[in-house]
């Protein structure tokens, strides 16, 4: 079953509670995006693009974009008060110091041990990694937004990733539109079920071995 | 007069492009397009140079930026991080009519970086654990792995620059950097597409992100002349 | 009001360096003095700390810079490039009370910065044939053969900026810049000495050097209190 | 015999001629330094400094020195149209990657071979490398000006160097205040006495095999 669109801000709001005043944040592509109308202004949470910006603001309002001034995603952006610019190595260099708190991006699967896979589908998509292994690896925290099923209904929290890995051991927390689910020595506590799913369709739509307390 | 005129680096597009030919490899700057230069691309399409080594960030989109010469196969090979916003580069792949290899976004700076910079690699965690390590060296420090990533270099480099003077020193505009400065240190011959061409002197040396002596020619731009996706 | 103020990391000289320690390893900006943050090293001369692990560019001269800090006996190991502008730097070496370990400055800017970048090391061939490639690991690539040299960090680094915000975004003065911005990243408690603070808004996210997320503390300088040598 | 001051700029003079319009130049520290004054201003000569300055100008005028505006070796310079300030990796990523046309420093020992010590004497001097070594390898011309015998009057010019190397192989032109010497395929051939030395004195204060052409 697909997300609607619903559901994407249900889930994008649950993200954003993970963020703390202060934080610095990388959103993926998609779903992700959404996460940023949910985190308080005032909580001066700095915005990571890593195409080489620091401290992204909001779309611009209509008329305003400015062709140079985009996301990773090539969303027309504004810059915070604080802001800077740079090239891609520093961008990355910002990640791979660990200087990221929060990482937030979609997974095509997700395994009990925290394993990501978001890149590559053998033989049919080659997208690319793009920055996904280094915002996976380095960043503190991973928060992976995904659909609980994929499209034909399979299970995408798996015991074992059947697709080729973007970084092991990395996830922190899966928020789908079913379940909050923490990654904790390599095993999966639900959090919280959401509404208006049943722990039982949870545990059915989900290969994976999970725990409740 | 007993006077030099300073050297000035601006020439003709024609001129600036004569350096690239069938086969030559190519680094390109852009991120999704945005900072890739327009007008280079425009007239390298025109000039039905093929078979290019490409270099550079992501494969762009079907009908921008660096996307428009792969999307017309004219590249033989592509070193790059990703290529999912021009399904193009992926028909084109699967075809084996583009040889694609694939590094960690930040790796991949790095390693056009390090060429740049007269390094011959950088030894890097990113990727230990996935397919980006396969086929890699490795080496050992202080009891943690780190893979060994040589240093790229090109024969020539395509650049977009806000401003750039007649010596070849270069500002960028915002989020139009990105990869710029790197492939601007890395190749042979780099050719700057500036949206404005100032005198020596005019740019605060304090700002200047690449310093002239990394540059060759300098054209001046036409313009985007691509619609992006969000317009 | 529902407002959070913006953080200032804008804090006292002593509050910022109560970080620095009997033994703590301490990266420095400056380059013969130029750059170094006269008001720390005033400051860590009256804390009286020694045993100090040193990492920059140069011993300063005897009364500038971190010179003022090596005359004194503070450090007990320096890892840098020349000490040749401070005698009192090669007469502790002398006497074996200080461990100096030297590399090529460019190769040590370079080890600098890959530990900001979050690098491993880099690939160097500067230096083959000669002292500085003397136990150290080699690797080939293509051919030829490289030194494998490891990315430094510290646990804290002394920079001195012309302007900073209260979030630590920096720009520097000229030659003043040198090996601040890369110590700036190395280090695990950066602390900024600055000319001018100033509110977040108001330097030019195109002309930072230095983002401000490097940067943990902030203090205000009181000017440079030795005498240059051309003075 | 030691080399006074009018040696000195003799052998400045001398050097200045090997610069050529346009060209990307690095001068050490002492002697170097006093080319610049003999290159003509209209030659666009950019001046490099390995502190992190592209494009140096002349010393400022009396008083008006810029404390925070000075080359590697301490002393305040000016700022040339079209120059550039950056960070030593840019610094000595000019260097490396090749685009220095000539670097004029001093020397304690050169070879036959080209090779050059310069930044170290065991158990006496051990002031460091500093960027001698990058520069040395990496410069495109290595031109060495040096007194033709040390102190105690020494040969400096020597079969095999018995200090510790800098670079090996890398000079290309010696100038002293005897002799201009190219390196050429191992060889050391004297293009040039200068008054008031005799072939005699340079053949017989030099260690290592002249030829005369």
């Amino acid at each position: 079953m697909d997300v609607g669109v619903d559901y994407r801000r249900v889930i994008a709001e649950w993200a954003a509670k993970e963020i703390k005043p202060g934080m610095h944040v990388n959103l993926g592509i998609g779903m992700p995006t959404l996460v940023a109308g949910f985190v308080p202004e005032h909580y001066n949470v700095m915005f990571h693009a890593e195409n080489g910006i620091l401290g992204t603001g909001p779309y611009p309002i209509k008329g305003g974009e400015d062709e140079n001034l985009c996301d990773a995603g090539g969303f027309p952006v504004t810059a915070v008060p604080g802001a800077s610019f740079f090239d891609s190595t520093m961008a990355f260099g910002i990640i791979r110091r660990g200087y990221l708190d929060v990482t937030i991006l979609g997974a095509l699967q997700v395994s009990e041990a925290g394993d990501l896979a978001n890149w590559i589908v053998p033989g049919k998509r080659v997208p690319g990694m793009g920055g996904a292994i280094d915002l996976a690896q380095k960043s503190k925290k991973v928060i992976v937004l995904m659909n609980h099923t994929n499209k034909s209904g399979e299970a995408k929290i798996v015991k074992k990733c059947t697709l080729p890995l973007t970084a092991p051991s990395c996830v922190d927390v899966i928020i789908t539109e079913r379940a909050i689910i923490d990654v904790i020595n390599n095993e999966l506590h639900v959090r919280r079920i959401l509404a208006p799913y049943t722990m039982e369709e949870v545990i059915s739509s989900t290969e994976a071995e999970l725990h409740f307390s | 007069m007993n006077h030099v005129r300073q050297i000035s680096k601006v020439v003709s597009l024609k001129e600036a492009l004569s350096h690239i030919k069938r086969g030559t490899s190519l680094m390109y700057g852009g991120f999704g397009g945005i900072g890739s230069p327009p007008s280079i691309i425009e007239a390298l399409l025109q000039m039905k140079v093929s078979q290019l080594d490409l270099i550079g960030n992501d494969a762009g989109f079907p009908n921008i930026g660096i996307g428009r010469l792969i999307s017309e196969g004219r590249a033989r090979s592509l070193l790059t991080s990703h290529i999912g916003s021009n399904p193009n580069a992926g028909r084109l792949m699967t075809e084996n009519k583009l040889d694609v290899t694939f590094f960690p976004q930040g790796t991949l700076a790095e390693k056009i970086r390090a060429g740049g910079m007269g390094l011959g690699g950088i030894l890097v965690d990113v990727g230990l654990g996935t397919m980006a390590e396969e086929g890699r060296e490795k080496v050992e420090i202080q009891n943690k792995t780190y893979l060994i990533e040589e240093a790229l270099t090109a024969e020539v480099a395509i650049v977009y620059a806000k401003q750039a003077d007649e010596y070849g020193n270069l500002v960028f505009d915002k989020s139009a950097r990105n990869f710029n400065p790197l492939v601007a240190m890395a190749a042979d011959v780099t050719i700057v597409e500036a949206e404005q061409i100032v005198p020596n002197g005019e740019l605060d040396p304090e700002n200047i992100v690449t310093p002239g002596v990394f540059v060759d020619y300098i054209v001046q731009s036409e313009g985007v002349n691509w619609q992006w996706m969000w317009e």
